[in-house]
């Protein structure tokens, strides 16, 4: 058996494997190149590909996701990456106004065929700046597809995808995976964008997870277990384009639904699901459907006040207990 | 910065009166899509560019097909001058079938990509790093192709521009930034929110750009200016920012009767019209008024029959606002 | 009776009823002063209060929020005006990361009592940059109130609330509604943030709105009257602070619920309400929960592909009818 | 834009011994943070301020007690220097109830309000328009306070620093934006994304600042453009620009060896050590050993100390993260 590869490293091997492929692909960011990312995700790329292909680039998030969108238009298919997610925020113009309607408010003259990678979720003591997870901001704009994966193997299919993609993609990589292993990806793995996945079957309650709170739900799944609670977990991968059929279809066999998000409850994308299920799969529902997100706060710095407000092992057992006992 | 004070060389009177021609068909469209905004057959709003036709016509002739032209909601110049035609225009600011962006865009969102023309942005100053960005784009494919981003002097006191000089700078990128300066924003003058006198040239040092003030009604100026500005980039010598004096001649969008510039001012810039400068200088140059005419009487039949073909295209189809999200052509989000 | 009064000119009014009763109150944004606005909804500000509190702004929307901020921690109580909502993406760290988490992440050190003022929503042909519902964005984030009022009266009163909050409000004003009238405010009139309203009472189906979405619900009711459909309407008012309570409660009375957003379906705030409900709402539910939101796509220009994607009355209408037959 | 090469003017022994120790104060705190990050009892990171020193303590030293500060992630230095003890520093550092933020910030947003130190703010250069704001009210209050914003190099090329340098001048705010130019942004040298030779400075004149470049290791040139500074906001001149070249003695954060950078610039670097330099120049004022380790003992000991008390402190309770969202000090968003 291979042995096994780090989530960190998956991203800079899916992002080589896109490189080698095809010479359009060119890669800019903050720190990327000779320093290999801050998350030492981009190591190798510089050395490999040159500095025609690895740009260094300024703190200027706007000119980066900017810049990578005039060259997404013009022929190339850049991978921008922009540190900590929370930074999207300073760049969110692109993310919300230009890139996602480019396409349809030219009547589909242009495409935009570019990734934003970025560091996103907490778990690390990192603070109120550099600790959320913003999927759902990126959610609340059509036009965008949003990729978050939870594992090394779906970190270089899903780049794959992602980097091949003529649509735009924000693509989160989660910090607290980083140093995460498993299974390395085999040659010419693609994971197609927008495909769910039963990351553990089972027959009493659906978890629907997406990254990090898969872990999360498949370490529930294994205590619940103990008490034959059967937890079936959907690792939906991406969240546009949404795989609520795989989900749904769960729910008809376990008639019992809870959405495990790491952002804030209010706003967080779990709300759009819930509201999926709560209208298609109403008949299928023996109990309430539930949610375990952030709490509506900031995130705290001291670990012992952020693991209250994010989701942990115990919060989803308990929830997944109730949920059973209903 | 420089401020280039020196009569536009000479230029032959064939190529002149071609730019004459060009500027006479935007002003003769803006009229018209005034006249239909007015008559009720253009509806959400309009940012007329009439006064402005020299930076476009005159920056669009020192440019190559292949070239890349970024342009804001204040864009109707920029496409004609880069080959759309006003009857496309027209028809989708009439949200017509056959608008150029299919009536999906509407009047600030005007785009003629076959023509690398390649969008009207109206998120103020949103569109210069694109602009670098299809610069970068250019350079690294070796093709020698040139951006132009043109924006207004109130871009220039946001986050963007500064950030797009940088970038443009650093990595020596073709790219021209273009400020039409007509002195206003929407109802307030610029100076009094600047901190300095040339709101875009006064800035470029700052990032080490060459800089240049041209009068924005003087197609020849800018024509020459944009010629330099492009030789250097292709040289690869970097960016250039221009900075064209300009006016608009109709108030910032919709029916806004720009009240709030003093009337003087407004004699003093109609005085100015680019298209009487223009047709001056034709006349030093021996071109007579038959010849004048004759341009003038083909391009309001061009314009006259553009309307026409507007008005009498299919309204879009209401299903069309469910394409074209994805490459794909669809705008499924789920399953 | 008094004459009634426009949404537009409840703005000013509002404005200048607070700018009245505390001279620390402050406003800034572009063309507010000599223009009166670009939506004249600052008329008559600048000649009453004079240039010391009237300050036109350069386009610079994150110097604009970004001082109001400062100001906000040093005193002054700001009004800061984005022009259209679309904008607030070019200043979306402010709201994101630093006003909403400022007091919290300081140990509540430091309080930001503003209000960032915005001309929201679509309708009018402005394109797909000038026409979205976007309260969905800053619902995302912890730590700001969202007020969105649907008639005159609760601009003015809601407007003192927001000025008078020690706590940072976004305020988002309907550019559909600025010429549609109503009752004027009396003096002294507050409207408590947080507080939903029935705006019509019904048995049949309850339809949860906001701004916009009132009065197209208060039409489709109207209609269906005529087919002895009993609407009830709630006027959420706010979606931070956000009264579930009062949906609660109405469903437990029709057990039938309908949301009405106009922001889109993917993120929308409707998602948030609707995994409230279909949780602690579950046992009063006879069927199941829908949501009439804008299309996943961007708004585009013409106003009959407008309609297809934004709601109307007619999609409500139809929407309430196959809920009350279910 | 000026650069100050003048020797700065003589200070009497006194009040140097007294910057000296403030600087041994952070000097000796960031020294304590490092080991106690390396034992495990900081969590998350840290940003240490070794070799910044004379820019937090000449600027603060020239300041009015009740005037604003504006710091970054790497504040520590400014935190102390404006009056927050080591022990609540270490202590919000090592997640204790007894932070200055209630273990609720970390090390990247000390802040100490009750002093106007209004924040550490980790997203670079959004603390610039911010500052400005605080100018703005100070100005419309009357109270002759003036706002100061201390960014790094890195923060100059992000489109924040223009728009509040435009407002603040325009408006001619009382603020003073203080560049630590220490070279680098995180790994990567500032001068190799960066469009001019000076990040900061060369910037100022786009928004008709006045700049100065200083020695960001000399505690007196610090101080003095800074009172020069201060003076021109106090009499309604407006902002400032100044830039004070520095280095870090740590990496970046964290554990960072920073080995990006060549070893005979750090030996350059360490060689004027803003301490040794101070130290120089008491000596030449005559101060002699005995006084100097007398401070350094009580230096010594004031940290040793706010390490045990921090230690020692009860951990933050983690019901915490439930207070203080709303100004009622509550977190409840919905009924
Ligand atoms: C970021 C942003 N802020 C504000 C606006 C609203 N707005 C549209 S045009 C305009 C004035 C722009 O002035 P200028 O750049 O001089 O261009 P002009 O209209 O004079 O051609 C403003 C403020 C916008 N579209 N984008
Ligand atoms: C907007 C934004 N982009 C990127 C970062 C990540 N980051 C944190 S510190 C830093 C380097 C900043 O360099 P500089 O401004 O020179 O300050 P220094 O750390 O050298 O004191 C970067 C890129 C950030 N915090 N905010
Ligand atoms: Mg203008
Ligand atoms: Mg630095």
């Amino acid at each position: 058996m291979a042995d096994l590869s780090t989530y960190r490293d998956a991203v800079s091997e899916g992002i080589a494997r896109e490189m080698r492929r095809d010479p359009d692909v060119v890669c800019l960011g903050e720190d990327i190149g000779a320093a290999g990312g801050v998350f030492k995700t981009t190591v190798g790329l510089l050395d490999e590909f040159g500095p025609n292909r690895v740009w260094d680039t300024p703190i200027s998030e706007q000119a980066i996701v900017g810049a990578a969108m005039g060259a997404a238009m013009t022929g190339l298919r850049p991978v921008a990456e922009i540190m900590f997610s929370d930074f999207l925020a300073c760049c969110y113009d692109y993310l919300a106004n230009e890139i996602p309607k480019m396409r349809y408010m030219t009547g589909g003259q242009v495409t935009v065929p570019l990734v934003v990678r970025t560091a996103n979720g907490g778990g690390l003591g990192f603070g109120a700046q550099h600790s959320q997870a913003v999927e759902n901001w990126v959610f609340t704009v059509p036009g965008l597809k949003i990729a978050a994966p939870s594992n090394p193997a779906d970190v270089v299919g899903m780049m794959a995808s992602a980097i091949r993609s003529d649509d735009p993609v924000v693509f989160f990589e989660h910090k607290g995976l980083f140093a995460s292993k498993g299974e390395p990806a085999p040659s010419d793995h693609v994971v197609p964008l927008g495909e769910a996945v039963v990351a553990r079957p089972g027959s009493d309650v659906t978890i629907a997870a997406l990254a990090s709170t898969v872990p999360l739900a498949l370490a529930a799944a294994d205590r619940l277990a103990a008490d034959d609670i059967s937890v079936e977990v959907v690792d939906l991968r991406c969240l546009v384009p949404l795989d609520a059929r795989t989900v749904l279809d769960s729910v008809g066999r376990t008639s019992r639904l809870l959405v495990v998000e790491e952002n804030p409850f209010q706003g967080g994308w779990g709300g759009t699901l819930v509201s999926i299920v709560a209208d298609e799969g109403f008949e299928t529902l023996d109990a309430p459907i539930r949610r375990v997100a952030a709490d509506c706060v900031p995130l705290p710095f001291a670990d012992a006040l952020e693991d209250e407000v994010i989701p942990t092992v115990d919060k989803v057992v308990d929830a997944v207990r109730r949920l059973a006992a209903y | 910065m420089t401020v280039s004070t020196e009569q536009s060389a000479a230029v032959d009177a064939a190529s002149l009166l071609d730019l004459y021609q060009q500027m006479l068909l935007i002003r003769e469209t803006e009229k018209a899509a005034f006249d239909q905004f007015m008559s009720g057959k253009v509806k959400g709003t309009t940012h007329l560019a009439a006064g402005h036709e020299a930076v476009a016509v005159g920056a669009s002739s020192a440019l190559r097909d292949d070239d890349y032209v970024f342009a804001t909601y204040r864009g109707h110049h920029h496409a004609i001058a880069r080959g759309a035609s006003p009857g496309e225009c027209l028809a989708e600011l009439m949200s017509k079938a056959t608008g150029l962006c299919k009536a999906k865009g509407g009047s600030m969102h005007l785009t003629k990509a076959d023509h690398n023309m390649l969008g009207s942005y109206a998120i103020v100053g949103a569109h210069l790093p694109i602009a670098a960005g299809a610069a970068w784009s250019a350079k690294l494919r070796g093709t020698g192709q040139v951006a132009v981003a043109f924006f207004g002097d109130g871009a220039t006191n946001i986050g963007a521009f500064h950030e797009a000089l940088n970038l443009a700078s650093v990595w020596k990128l073709p790219v021209i930034f273009v400020c039409e300066n007509n002195f206003y924003m929407e109802y307030t003058p610029i100076r009094s929110v600047t901190s300095v006198a040339h709101p875009a040239a006064d800035r470029a040092s700052a990032n080490a750009l060459p800089a240049e003030v041209v009068d924005g009604n003087d197609v020849v100026a800018v024509h020459e200016a944009v010629v330099r500005a492009a030789e250097r980039a292709r040289a690869g010598n970097g960016p250039t920012l221009i900075e064209a004096e300009t006016y608009r001649h109709y108030g910032h969008s919709r029916t806004d009767p720009g009240k709030y510039r003093p009337e003087d001012e407004v004699a003093y810039w109609m005085e100015r019209d680019p298209l009487r400068i223009t047709r001056d200088r034709l006349g030093e140059l021996g071109v007579d008024r038959d010849a004048l005419e004759a341009v003038e009487a083909s391009v309001a039949k061009t314009v006259r029959d553009a309307v026409e073909e507007a008005l009498g295209a299919p309204d879009a189809d209401p299903a069309e606002a469910f394409t074209d999200m994805w490459a794909d052509g669809s705008a499924t989000w789920r399953t």
